[in-house]
């Protein structure tokens, strides 16, 4: 969308994402951008930020060069703290011990519901998605980050299917469905950083990407978003990119 | 579609649980597993996938298995291409997220041939786990106002807690008919480890009406007495021992061998390009005209295995 | 009971209770005569006798001489084949795993019901005992077998408190309390082996040890127990007795 | 009686999780305990009972604590007797088989002083596994048709299972305010393992909303990295790391020593003769006049010490 960027649209996705992790804080990271987005967020400023795998991984620190092909392979459990059964490590997010889910998004809607699942109808889809995975359970148990490119197929006002929950139908149908905790707390796009309204849970614009415009993220959006005083990004820095292309040098997933 | 608890108590006290050898081969082992059963898969993704109890239960026209495994792989097309199941339940079903969607999962399930059926990673987990128990269901708190949950629609309960008057989703418990595991290291009696990621084979192993183990290697027990704590999968669970060096490949067994990549990759191209034709050559090549699971292992390749082997054990270098 | 007997009361207990048990069984053992018992069965005529422990012990093979002063101490797991947490071996009755439970006893009633926790009344007991332990669990799960002494103040007509079930108020009371499985098996006392009347589940005597008349056991027991073709065991062989003295050479359970 | 699923999570979000030191002596750590904490004890009867934090617990005066464990010995005795506690809940209460019943059990129950307040083994451990879980109860099929579940009362449901319309058990969560846990190996973060049997103390860890350590020794975390299958307890949920050789003494940790059969015997002998004095003169003697755990471990005595060491060991000699 910039011009001249020295940066693909996956590695703007791992560098944003990865500056709105903390330090101390403990996160569920799916395989993908949010794997390596949570690991250079290690490498950089939360060196005490701990990663949980769905496959049953606490605490591990990822080899550079070495990415695994999913959560659930030995690559992901070097230098981990503890390695536990899935159903445990997902527990954990029911006992309340994460403070934040972080996945990518095939589609998303306007209230932050995510589809992996069915495009089309459930009974005669037009596309059969690979499913949950540990989606639906991260995010209805805590708290949510989700990156994913900014299309407007993607971006649509009610999502065909309810794989992961965002806030359902907006206000307090989250609560009320009997997920009293989490939510979505952000989406990371290559175009914009979004959050949503604390009273309808509707998406809305926070702030734009170098170079980006607000028009571009409204037409790339399959609804009509709202924007709270956009401010603009940082754009990733040297050093946010070189740790980022050390970390996943054949580019498997920042290409 | 929860068991009874007495026909439940009735089926494992009819079961043989005495400390004795059970030793056979993989052609031995599929005989116990029948049309129609329901088979739990042990590992998840590429990881411990019991891939040479499935390649004996495709070489021997088993059919109209219903399927679970936490998350399905490259072997769920494998599965519905040779008519072993035409129902698979599972979170999350296509090779890997590296290698994009399963063409073959897609052009099964989008033309009605088979069924995925879906539940949450964790509801998976802890309907195994409801079984180990030996209980109806397990109470949780996912799965709530979500599509997945809609779709189940009468498999799982809603309740209001009496204790605290929270809503609650209950899931029922799953006791499979077999379970398929492929572990590092059992003795001849089942005893079991499982090194680095467990999974959810200790509930499976424990809410099955049979298990059929797959080992690399089979170990002595006076072996397993030395190290008590290290048995993941008790002896009395186990129906049969079959020794397999390399029973995961092309996929991983932990601290072993890594994927074999290289043939995963040709695998997703040749499948991407024609899902049907694909994995139908691929069947064939692979899983029908090997005479062995030794020329099986020499179809994937010494240099691959040797390089899968290599990575496998590098997990143990630091 | 007895003239010339050269064995103790508790000698008699455990091999009339090893007897029992058969080769292959899975055998939930309370410290003790029980644990004595199985560990002398499996060096008898069932070696492979499965012996679980409550402190989360399956499949050892005690030492002798180094009996554990309790089953969830480092002696219980000699040669064990595996350890799991005290709920996980304790869920392995309510799985239906295990085919006997076998305990002592404090106080038993005409139904088989245990009492171990309080003599008198609850609100204000003249002795209160430890408690249940696993034994409510195990009688509530699996089929039993319960040793102990016999005397009257031990074989009442009511116990003051069901801490672990048998056969409840006597006929279909057990399966409609929500205990569908298991119940009384035998009662093995220093003077006779006891069963229950499949209809009625009351307490019946089934076969007096050598030199026991039947006149003795009524005698000793609080409440009218009937008897069905009663016979008269064997005694206990020195080859029986001389394995269980290896086992327990202080006479820490044999006194 | 159960936590609200909001407070449950609410006091898990307050808590510091991150990946820091947390190091300090028993003194410290006892601070961490209040007057009126639910209490849950690691361990089972005389293994890895947390004598040393019970032992600095005593000293520092703490008063009406409701303390959980699966099994008490005689740790149960001297919280009693201390004032440390007037409510034990658990399902079995006395020093040992082999000793008899506890004559200061019987006392302080008897004479109304304190509550044993009793529920079965199982019980127990689901009711911390529910805790564990972040669920408000688990269902079983135990304590049916009993006193114990009479006596209970309200605080358990009855339940017809949705699935089955069998009759169910509903057991109300665990959440203790602190779990003290003795392990033999943790590092300066709280990663902890446990050899051998385990006992309740990875569903407490998890339940507790502050976990107290005390072990044998501190390790590196690099050396927990090395088999992080081996880690029981993960360090974000524990508060405080003490280092303490012989913790459990007189009781025994698995491995490393056995129980002080003479010390105990004592023990029982004078608390037998008189429960009050007996009990009374052994807090003075072996809680209240040492200065330092090292002169409490002399008061046990070298040769003890020796003979429970070198009998723990040698469970590693086959």
């Amino acid at each position: 969308m910039t011009e001249r960027k020295n940066y693909t649209a996956s590695e703007l996705l791992a560098v944003m994402s990865a500056r709105i992790l903390h330090d101390g804080q403990v996160v569920f990271a799916g395989v993908g951008v949010p794997l390596l987005a949570a690991t250079l967020a290690q490498r950089l400023h939360a060196p005490g930020l701990t990663i949980l795998f769905e496959g049953g991984v606490l605490g591990p620190f990822v080899v550079p060069g070495q990415l695994p092909p999913s959560t659930n392979e030995q690559r992901c459990t070097r230098r981990a703290n503890m390695l536990l059964p899935i159903t445990d490590v997902l527990l954990l997010l029911q006992r309340g011990y994460v403070d934040v889910g972080f996945m990518g998004g095939a589609q998303i809607d306007k209230f932050g519901n995510l589809n992996s699942s069915y495009i089309g109808d459930v009974d005669n889809p037009k596309i059969r998605l690979p499913g949950t995975g540990g989606g639906n359970d991260i995010s209805s148990l805590t708290q949510m980050i989700v990156t994913m490119k900014h299309e407007k197929r993607r971006f649509v006002e009610k999502v065909d299917f309810i794989t992961s929950p965002g806030f359902i139908d907006g206000g307090t149908s989250r609560a009320d469905s009997g997920l009293p905790t989490g939510g979505m707390f952000k989406v990371v796009t290559d175009l914009a950083m979004l959050g949503f309204d604390p009273q309808t849970r509707e998406m809305m614009v926070e702030a734009l990407h170098p170079g980006v415009t607000l028009q571009q993220v409204r037409d790339n959006t399959g609804f009509a978003i709202k924007e709270n005083g956009v401010e603009t990004t940082m754009p990733p820095t040297d050093r946010e990119l070189s740790v980022l292309r050390v970390l996943d040098p054949e580019r498997i997933y920042t290409a | 579609m929860v068991k009874p608890y007495q026909k439940l108590r009735e089926e494992t006290t009819a079961r043989d649980r005495s400390l004795r050898e059970k030793v056979m081969s993989l052609e031995e082992a599929a005989s116990m597993v029948h049309d129609g059963d329901q088979v739990a898969l042990g590992g998840c993704t590429m990881s411990r996938t019991p891939i040479a109890m499935i390649w004996a239960l495709i070489r021997a026209g088993r059919k109209d298995l219903t399927v679970s495994r936490s998350i399905v792989s490259t072997e769920g097309d494998l599965l519905y291409a040779s008519g072993v199941s035409k129902h698979i339940v599972t979170s999350w079903f296509s090779q890997g997220i590296v290698w994009g969607i399963s063409k073959v999962m897609r052009h099964y399930t989008e033309s009605g041939a088979a069924k995925f059926e879906e539940w949450s990673h964790m509801s998976m987990g802890l309907r195994y786990r409801a079984g180990a128990m030996g209980v109806p269901f397990m109470p949780t708190r996912s799965m709530l106002g979500s599509g997945v949950r809609d779709v189940i629609g009468d498999a799982v309960q809603d309740m209001t807690c009496p204790f605290t008057g929270e809503k609650l989703l209950l899931l029922p418990a799953l006791n499979p008919d077999v379970a398929l595991i492929h572990v590092p290291r059992a003795d001849e009696y089942g005893n079991a480890h499982l090194d680095g990621l467990q999974f959810m084979d200790i509930d499976i192993a424990m809410a099955a009406k049979r298990v059929i183990l797959t080992t690399e290697r089979i170990i002595s027990n006076d072996q397993i007495r030395r190290t008590p704590d290290l048995t993941k999968i008790p002896f009395f669970t186990v129906d049969a021992v079959v020794e397999v060096p390399f029973g995961s490949a092309p996929h991983e067994c932990y601290g072993l061998y890594e994927p074999f990549f290289p043939h995963l990759d040709a695998y997703a191209k040749a499948t991407t390009r024609d899902p049907v034709a694909g994995v139908t050559d691929y069947l064939d090549r692979y899983y029908r005209e090997p005479k062995t699971w030794a020329d099986y292992l020499s179809l994937l390749g010494m240099g691959e295995m040797l390089d899968a082997a290599r990575r496998g054990r590098s997990i143990y270098n630091d």
